[in-house]
């Protein structure tokens, strides 16, 4: 029987290596594996790179792990925040590195990794300074940049409902950059806040098939929406 | 009397016929969606909702339901979701109709400037706006005329870095409104009310031309 | 008040032009939009370019419109079927184009042409004939081939249901080639079994989003199945 | 005795752990399923199928259910369903654990002949072949040992037009099971019941390994 439901952070977190590239999703608070984020920093791995759409809010999550000096590079698309502290000051110090990446070539970026796309072309930064270091082609007479393919060597994702193959429906706009983390990573860990009985999602409303999905932890923090079971 | 916030996103929003695809962007383009009343426009934002409705009554905001400024929204009738990937495969393959962003300049020749005011920024953040800057159909800009301290905004060329090239095809400022043409630069649409054609060319940084 | 919807398939294909490149829907008979193919061999544009999975069975739907000398070139990954008479002969006499494409790499460059992705590079086809003419490029040791976006002026797609902001759900195995070609061409034209009230689709089972759909011309062809409505 | 075509399939089965997604391509392979008993294999098809069951009853068939083959099929509990371009993201990025196809020839450095028999057909017609040889994590071919004329299709260099360089992980004919290993080249895992090393060696165009 296909099981991908574990009983634990830390089981969930089982194995993740000093200096791996973690994809992180989440848009705002909506879609955040916050509970993951928490096991990372208890689980010890370091020297990481963080890929993720904000660089951290406050002391806590992405920044607190930055905080404590495990992650070496983040690439994202927007470093500010409401509450910046803690990257500024590491980025400022020079003990961070930084990537900025526009969002929809960040997003692009991870579904080429999922997709076996190493590498394509896009109209987004050329002729700006982020088309810097990049290779650049015209194509029908239009400045194009190159941009590659960005995989993890984990993804922490989170969803609203999951079963036992890991299949995962998302909530909202809880969608957001999970789906293309789940598909780009060698090992993609899902929190989720309900557990469904295989069979019970719709086939329509699955947007992650559990196929991009190793492991799934329960993590219940409260909400009402019902999905439509399947027909 | 030149425009005030409220005022320039109204004007801008007397433009936006119905049936068309709008990603506003942060601030005051945020304002324009309360003051496209009367047709249907559908709101985009860049986290994956496709058909935002209005600000959520108090009591009634369901906190999986925000937009790309991280507000809590609500979906229209005919919404949908869709992931990242999607949502700017919309906006990066030309389905968005129209893009309005707030700049920082904007060039005679539609170059904007509107992420980073220096190469040397502390932690640069793009965000999704260079994205909508290449791939969507028109980008128009609403902002003040010019800076808190008088400089201009409409300029020959951006000192900033670029967001986009060429892109700009429409400014809506406290002054005036003003249409960014290929080769030829601005060109004035309308002026604020109580607003002359010398306060407003004494205010910009490039030529405004005007029929 | 936006609406798609148009009362007749004439309508839905009106303006249609010779020289047009087609994107033409389903695989297999599922997903089709035969009635849509029906009215283009009525409205006559001719010189066109199909791009398509198959090369038409029997004398029928696309086969027909071949058979009327009204295609100058077709591009799809599998030419053969259960009967291929009416695209092999015109093959075998010269007065057809084939451009054959791998399945995957076909519904990718659709893909790259509705996310304004000029081109990108697959491993798939690397070494094979289907490389000829083609830019190969190593990333990381690893030998890909170029491939570029595929636009089509019109996109030909069927759907279970849809809206007036023609939003549309598919169903089964139905989306196939669809909501890649929605997305890729300048004019969409959508052939759907059922109207539904606008909110009544589920937000989370919209595959297809209005915003790439331009006409619906509603085709009822039976079938029971019915999708959960918006919670 | 040989195997049959049936027999081929269920040896194969036999070694598919449960938990793998498998795509099945037409003919011999897509009898593997029948075989895979008592373990939950995920079987993903090229159309978007993702977890397909058995064949449908007598009419309980859903005409909109079909799997790349065009066979009408159903759907496994759990199983869910993407458009044509997520379909091969999965295919090509390496999600598929297995693919298992037909051959016309593979060669001992694993590169696989199996879409077109001359460089000149009539009309070449390659479907999912390429992607799914380029991309799946593992690629097992099941085929009869010799084509019907007695030639070998286990060969030392292709003569065929290649769907896939280097790609053949493991070979199941009507006469044995044989690995394809880097460097070495054809492995013998399994004899059919009744076959002989040597029968085997003499209706092969490579050298066949055996430990």
């Amino acid at each position: 029987m296909i099981n991908k439901i574990v009983q634990s952070v830390a089981e969930a977190l089982a194995g993740v290596k000093d200096g791996s590239t973690v994809l992180i999703g989440g848009f705002g608070s909506v879609g955040q594996p916050d509970v993951l984020i928490e096991g990372l920093i208890e689980q010890g791995a370091k020297d990481l790179v963080a890929v993720l759409n904000n660089a951290g809010v406050g002391r806590i999550g992405v920044a607190r792990l930055m905080e404590l000096g495990r992650v070496r590079k983040i690439i994202c698309s927007f470093p500010r925040s409401s509450d910046p502290v803690v990257f500024e000051t590491l980025y400022r110090e020079g003990r961070i590195e930084l990537e900025i990446t526009p969002q929809g070539t960040l997003a692009e970026r991870i579904r080429a990794a999922g997709a076996g796309i190493p590498a394509f072309y896009t109209a987004t930064a050329a002729g700006t300074l982020l088309e810097r270091g990049k290779e650049v082609r015209e194509f029908d007479g239009k400045r194009y940049v190159m941009e590659r393919a960005l995989p993890g060597d984990v993804a922490l994702i989170e969803a609203w409902e999951a079963d036992r193959w890991g299949n995962l429906v998302y909530r909202g706009s809880g969608a957001n950059f999970n789906p293309v983390m789940a598909m780009a990573a060698t090992l993609t860990v899902a929190q989720v806040q309900h557990i469904r009985e295989l069979g019970a999602l719709h086939p329509h409303m699955i947007m992650t098939p559990g196929v991009y999905v190793n492991r799934v932890v329960q993590v219940d923090r409260g909400g009402d929406w019902v999905t439509p079971e399947q027909a | 009397m030149p425009f005030t916030r409220d005022q320039m996103a109204a004007r801008l929003a007397t433009d936006v016929p119905e049936g068309w695809c709008v990603n506003l962007g942060i601030g005051i383009p945020t304002l324009v969606a309360n003051h496209v009343q009367g047709k249907e426009v559908i709101f985009q934002s860049e986290n994956g909702v496709i058909g935002m409705g209005p600000a959520p009554a108090k009591g009634h905001e369901d906190p999986w339901l925000i937009n790309a400024g991280k507000q809590l929204v609500t979906l229209a009738k005919g919404a949908s979701f869709v992931g990242h990937a999607d949502s700017f495969a919309m906006i990066r393959g030309g389905h968005i109709d129209l893009c309005v962003l707030g700049a920082f300049e904007v060039a005679e020749n539609g170059d904007l400037a509107n992420w980073a005011t220096s190469e040397n920024d502390t932690a640069p953040a793009v965000g999704g706006a260079m994205d909508l800057a290449a791939g969507a159909k028109r980008l128009w800009v609403v902002m003040e005329h010019t800076t808190k301290d008088g400089r201009p905004k409409l300029v020959e060329r951006c000192g900033y870095p670029l967001t986009g090239l060429a892109c700009v095809r429409r400014v809506y400022t406290n002054l005036a409104v003003i249409d960014v043409l290929p080769e030829k630069g601005f060109m004035l649409v309308d002026l604020a009310p109580g607003v002359t054609l010398d306060e407003l060319r004494a205010k910009s940084g490039a030529a405004i031309h005007a029929n």
